[in-house]
């Protein structure tokens, strides 16, 4: 809903802001002095600054409490993983031109099928985390084909959704254990894939999800033909229909992967806690979106990347972590966090408005 | 790629084609044939039907009564998918290409050339990216010389050439032009104007609608005017003069009252005044 | 349980009539309140009840104190159970559910205002109890300096024990902070434990942590290793498997059992013989805290396997 | 960011659906048949429909427990009044094309405000009170100043804003009281403005504000200048600007409508219970545009009508109440609620889409 | 209304004004009046510095160097607002009214009539109503007898009436149109020119800015056509045929090229082809 603004304060018979030369997914060419500023347009640049700036910033003031110590490494990379795993398809959703506000409840979906699966049931973990993928499948699936065909903002398509899946996770893991927390564990190679840890146990295998999320999104986003749609649906819906780009089919992908990523983190962190509960994961709906848009995802669609989510992810692991560790009172943490997260957005706006008028 | 236009069956027909909408009669009883090498321009002021025969053709919408015919047989499409696999391309004025990607990407777009294979599967972008400046050269755009530059960065009459090029790229047997020059300044129509000889000369059977009798006269081979949904007059090149085309369209009569200066007393501007 | 359903009650079971109670307490997704649920069903199925469980949103705790708690009078019970957690906003509602000739009785949380509401008597336990008990536990163990962790930020009952600890570890020389999570991160046990460890790194002199919840406590217990004070004591309210388990191999000091299936299940019967036969216990039932340690965590276990729903989370 | 599917599933050619005949803020008049169809047209026809079938819904399946009766009654007249205050405005910032996620914060910071300076120091509320207005336009001021100056997308603005609005909350009531409750009171013409019941206790005064708020709104939308601007400046906003409207002075205008009245829930509820929290309100955000699109708001702008908001929030007080008098299992509520919604948004949808081709 | 064309003194005037974009010079040493009564023909192909020139006399934009004089006076306007007090309005091509809006609301947009004190204040919807119905039905739209109407559902020619009606009845002593007929049909246009010449029977000065040579020379008074940001020719009306207009507009030479057929061979429009 913030289209007439989304283009900057626009003048007269301006067209929205271009930028002028950057293919957001072109490949990586180098010819001089063009490589930087190319390099300057690309989507990222700004998600990447807030995520440098920032680092450094609490290396100055956290550093002797340990933000620069393995653990406290650990700690940010750790949040930003987890974030990451849900916020970048999220991105890729907003560059398609739609929302998902259902992750936040899809995370303590998958959650409770492990958890239900192992800890309610002893049966291994494996079963629970193929029924959480099954039913993320599912719901994605409904998701998208309800925004496709009633044409309804997806906003609300899946703010329905979100509650529905809050009551329905909720009403089965009481109706199977009669309660809406329970154990989990897993073994084997469930265990290596979901709940591996290394450096003292303190880097989760989130870690590497992630990775291997962001690096499989951003060739798919830059190379694949997929990419080439998704960023046409979220441009012109309708110009993208009318060159044969399979909308519909782009638009409902993208639902499962949000669902499926949530799913994926959710199950890790409940096999790495070992601990499954209903309400995982609420708190990613808002900060996901933050990454996206940190990390220059076009609210209204077409444009950004995987790797600029990524860098918003990393911007939100290490605001979250840092603050706690500059030492101050507690009770202000989240009061910091809202102002770093004020300053990362204006910051990178500005950022991103100067490397294109400068070109 | 100049075929000889010796073919003598229509790529496409309409035949006593009528669409009715809920009270309107959009198009009656009308019947067009679309031969290889020739532009056929319809002609027609606003709500006339033009569009309602553009998406006739190209499965957006389907006809109440009467054929679409294609290579002599009879074809019901589904979708405007369908129409595109037997070769019809349709660029349309405003939504025909993406300002926020690339040249090459828009140029591929829903048909990009991949290597490798399985889930290795990607785009080739660099022969994407060759194809796209050739096109665009080959009709005439010289100015464009980086696949990468965004496609919000060319002008009007340059996104039209990369949308007509596309469509003629990817095997467009017929191409429907939706009046690809109103929003266009004059140098920009020429070379769109341009653009439709060299499709045409491609052997490519072009349908170019529009409500501008000089462009019209400027670039087609046949003429049809339409006024409400109907063939008002149908006639060859070198047939009739653009004051006669002009009158036809209804619009005509009155764009004259005011030029010929029943309200302003007369234009100076000599034997021109009256053709127009 | 299977008993009670056996000696049943004759008059009940032979006219058939059912007695309508609304019972309005915490939500399910809250991990303590399933057990309480769970008694509270359990009773009406024993007995004939109609249960009407009105789930509090903890999200929207105030508001929906009041709403749940109108609806409940609106809904005209024959007897009302209802926690009692935001005193100021609950209690006017008990004195009008009084007034409009409903029995109460005030269920888990609530133990210093229910009789001055007019209520006729209260199932449960005292906050600041929880916390005083606990501190003695911290002291025992030899630990002065504990920080208490608010998951839920506006719930006065957490911050009554956090207040109950504060107050004894400090009457003994000791002290204690209170961390409160930033909001949408209690529900993250993950995103919990980095907070903590975050907190933990910058308040060095912390020697252990009093949680309100389990899932908190497994985040101190993880935060308490990552900074390097692994056995540094946790005690926290909830009995889950995993916490049991915890106790038994000593990472955790204690858990307090605050036996909410007694809330449950003793709130629904006595709401019942009052409303049936004008019987009713007379004052306090406490239900806790119960403590669990490793001296009486064998058999707290025993029971746990047999039935789990009854005792908290698997 | 749902623009492109905004228009629902557009043909190659087709420009947005249009209304055909109804002005959404103009009088009504009367011309026999043709009122009907522009009764049929008006934004806030599915809203209105939505609430009566679930009100009729609700007095078959809950009307043994209590639905129907005075106190049934009050008790979703009242979830509806105070949520109605909130979502309101939202729904004029929504129609003037922007969006405020703070509101939630800014109920609790209302909240605090009276009770800090009640409960805690034992000042009298009314400075309480004034203390919480003089923030919200603070607040409001500060929103709109951000979202009209950079440009950048009012969600991520306004995030960020709810998040420092709910970490100072807790901050400053924590070192002010030492606690994140307090109880407040009130008396005099504090008492009466805010804290006034009738029948029998049961029916609060939030309903008189509600009212008044839409009545002044809705005279504001159909009759003034302001409120021409607001649907141009969600219309369109460079339009807008060109013909002279001072857009940017409507949107913080409204920014702070928006505090404002979050700030005036805030205070009736805490006056009422005598009770503060800093997390009161919280689940006002979604609920609010929830309300709003439910009553015919345009997602991307220009479109509504406060009345169609207010028949949002009644369906929504409708169902909240309703669900907890069904006495059906506990567990199900929320996804008896999220289900319902879906419903009402769907059947909202057809309906007017019903009401729009049927001319 | 009719006033007789006697006033001598320009309503605005741009005096040796240039204006610099970072490397771009958009216009350069620029000279202009603008008279009552008279349409003053803004001519030029795409990127010839038309908007510029728009945006310098209605305050977008500054000039680098010389002046804007109003009325006699040199002005500096802070903003569009600034300009529109002193009476100059503008109509642009695709922004200029609100679909989902009524037409009588769009039409006092900005300038809303009001009736009623302090908070009673509110919209005189009637007059309203009766004015823009009035206003239209004087501009020559009859079809529109309903000031509820959604805008979305008129034409464009309806629509750009409209704003035109708007802006002349809410005392503009200058108008300025930036390619009003662009997106129209031969009708509609015909409908917009002659709002035009009603507009300018009022004596109000027009600044009328086109790339239709066809539209200029149905409207205007006055002419000048820029090239690269110069001006490079300025004339009177029927000073000059349309064909030398089309040649003084760079793209005239190239679609002649076309057109006289070079690529294609004679097209048989007798006298009217060469003059095209
Ligand atoms: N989907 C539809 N439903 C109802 N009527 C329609 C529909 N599409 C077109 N019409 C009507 O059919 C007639 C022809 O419309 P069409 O769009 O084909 O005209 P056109 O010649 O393309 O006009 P323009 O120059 O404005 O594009 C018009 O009266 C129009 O209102
Ligand atoms: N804000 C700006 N910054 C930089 N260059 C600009 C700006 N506005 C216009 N220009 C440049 O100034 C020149 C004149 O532009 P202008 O928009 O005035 O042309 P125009 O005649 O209106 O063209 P069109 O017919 O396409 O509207 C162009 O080269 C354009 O790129
Ligand atoms: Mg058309
Ligand atoms: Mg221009």
């Amino acid at each position: 809903m913030d289209l007439p603004t989304a283009t900057g304060p626009g003048t007269a018979t301006a067209a929205p802001a271009l930028p002028p030369v950057a293919d957001p997914a072109g490949p990586a060419q180098t010819s001089g002095r063009s490589t930087v500023r190319r390099l300057l347009t690309r989507p990222e640049i700004g998600g990447a600054v807030s995520a440098l700036a920032l680092f450094v910033f609490f290396s100055i003031f956290a550093g002797d409490n340990g933000f620069l110590t393995q653990g406290g490494t650990a700690n940010w990379v750790n949040a930003a993983a987890e974030l990451g795993i849900v916020a970048v398809p999220i991105g890729l959703l907003m560059i398609a031109g739609e929302f998902d506000l259902s992750v936040g409840a899809m995370v303590g979906v998958g959650s409770m099928s492990v958890g239900i699966t192992t800890g309610g049931y002893g049966e291994p973990a494996w079963l629970g985390v193929i029924v959480g993928f099954a039913i993320a499948v599912a719901v994605g699936v409904a998701n998208g084909f309800m925004v496709v065909r009633t044409g309804l903002p997806s906003f609300i398509v899946t703010l329905a959704t979100m509650m529905m899946l809050l009551g329905g996770a909720l009403a089965v893991s009481i109706w199977a254990t009669g309660s809406s927390n329970v154990s989990a564990s897993s073994s084997g190679l469930t265990h290596a894939l979901f709940a591996s840890k290394w450096m003292n146990d303190q880097l989760g295998v989130a870690l590497v999800w992630w990775v291997l999320l962001l690096v499989v999104s951003a060739w798919m986003m830059s190379r694949t033909r997929f990419g080439n749609w998704t960023y046409a649906t979220g441009g012109n819906v309708v110009a993208a229909r009318l060159v044969g780009v399979p909308t519909d089919r782009v638009k409902i992908s993208l639902f499962v992967a949000t669902s499926v990523c949530a799913v994926l983190t959710g199950t890790v962190q409940t096999l790495t806690l070992g601990n499954g509960n209903v309400t995982l994961g609420s708190a990613f709906i808002f900060q996901a979106v933050a990454a996206a848009v940190i990390g220059g995802v076009l609210l209204t669609g077409g444009y950004g990347s995987p790797m600029g989510t990524a860098c918003g992810a990393a911007t939100y692991g290490i605001i979250s972590t840092g603050v706690l560790l500059l030492g101050w009172n507690a009770d202000l943490t989240q009061l910091f966090i809202g102002a770093l997260l004020l300053v990362a957005v204006l910051a990178n706006h500005r950022l991103r408005a100067l490397a294109l008028s400068g070109s | 790629m100049t075929e000889t236009q010796t073919a003598t069956r229509p790529v496409v027909e309409l035949r006593g084609v009528t669409k009715r909408y809920a009270g309107v009669t959009a198009v009656s009883d009308l019947s067009l044939r679309l031969m290889p090498g020739e532009v056929f321009c319809l002609l027609g002021e606003n709500g006339a039907g033009k569009s309602t025969v553009i998406k006739l053709l190209t499965g957006v919408e389907r006809p109440t009564s009467g054929s679409v015919v294609v290579d002599g047989e009879e074809v019901s499409f589904s979708s405007p998918r369908a129409a595109r696999d037997v070769g019809i391309a349709t660029v349309y004025q405003e939504v025909a290409t993406l300002p926020l990607m690339s040249v090459a990407r828009n140029f591929v777009l829903g048909a990009e050339p991949t290597v490798g294979w399985g889930p290795f599967k990607r785009i080739d972008m660099a022969t994407a990216s060759r194809t796209a400046l050739a096109e665009l050269k080959n009709l005439g755009i010289r100015r464009v010389d980086d696949g990468r530059q965004l496609v919000g960065t060319m002008s009007g009459g340059e996104r039209q050439a990369l949308a007509i090029a596309r469509a003629v790229h990817f095997g467009a047997r017929v191409l429907v032009l939706d009046e690809p020059t109103a929003a266009l300044g004059v140098r920009e129509s020429a070379t769109v104007l341009r653009l439709v000889s060299r499709v045409r000369e491609r052997g490519v059977a072009v349908l170019f609608i529009t409500h501008n009798a000089y462009h019209a006269h400027a670039a087609g081979d046949r003429f049809m005017v339409l006024r409400r949904g109907e063939p008002s007059a149908e006639f060859a090149r070198g047939e009739r003069s653009i004051g006669e085309v002009i009158e036809l369209m209804a619009g005509g009569a009155e764009l004259q009252s005011l030029l010929t200066g029943v309200e302003r007393g007369q234009v100076g501007v000599g034997d021109d005044s009256s053709a127009v | 349980a299977k008993d009670a359903a056996a000696t049943g009650q004759p008059v009940a079971a032979s006219s058939g009539e059912q007695i309508k109670i609304a019972f309005v307490s915490g939500p399910l997704n809250d991990p303590f309140f399933p057990p309480l649920y769970q008694g509270a069903q359990d009773a009406a199925k024993q007995l004939p009840i109609k249960l009407n469980y009105i789930p509090i949103d903890e999200a929207d705790i105030q508001a929906s104190s009041a709403r749940t708690m109108e609806a409940a009078i609106a809904s005209k019970p024959d007897a009302i159970v209802v926690g009692d957690f935001i005193t100021n906003v609950v209690d006017p509602l008990i004195k009008k559910a009084v007034a409009a000739g409903i029995p109460v009785f005030v269920n888990q949380s609530g133990q210093d205002s229910w009789e001055k509401d007019g209520a006729l008597g209260f199932i449960g336990q005292f906050g600041p109890d929880v916390g005083a008990q606990s501190a003695k536990r911290f002291l025992d163990a030899g630990k002065k300096n504990i920080t208490c962790v608010v998951n839920v930020a506006g719930n006065p009952y957490l911050d009554a024990i956090c207040k109950g600890l504060g107050d004894g570890l400090r009457a003994a020389g000791g002290s204690s902070d209170v961390f409160t999570l930033p909001s949408g991160d209690g529900t993250d046990q993950s995103k919990t434990t980095k907070d903590l460890s975050g907190f933990l790194a910058t308040h060095k002199d912390v020697e252990g942590v009093m949680t309100l919840n389990n899932l908190t406590g497994y985040a101190a217990i993880d935060a308490l290793n990552q900074a390097g004070r692994k056995g540094a004591p946790v005690g926290s309210l909830g009995v889950g498997k995993s916490a049991i388990d915890k106790v038994n191999n000593g990472s955790m000091l204690f858990l307090v059992n605050e036996q909410p299936y007694l809330d449950g299940y003793l709130g629904t019967i006595t709401a019942y013989t009052y409303a049936k036969f004008g019987l009713a216990p007379v004052g306090v039932i406490k239900t806790g805290p119960q403590f669990v340690d490793k001296s009486n965590v064998e058999k707290i276990s025993a029971v746990f396997d047999k039935y789990p729903n009854v005792i908290g989370p698997k």
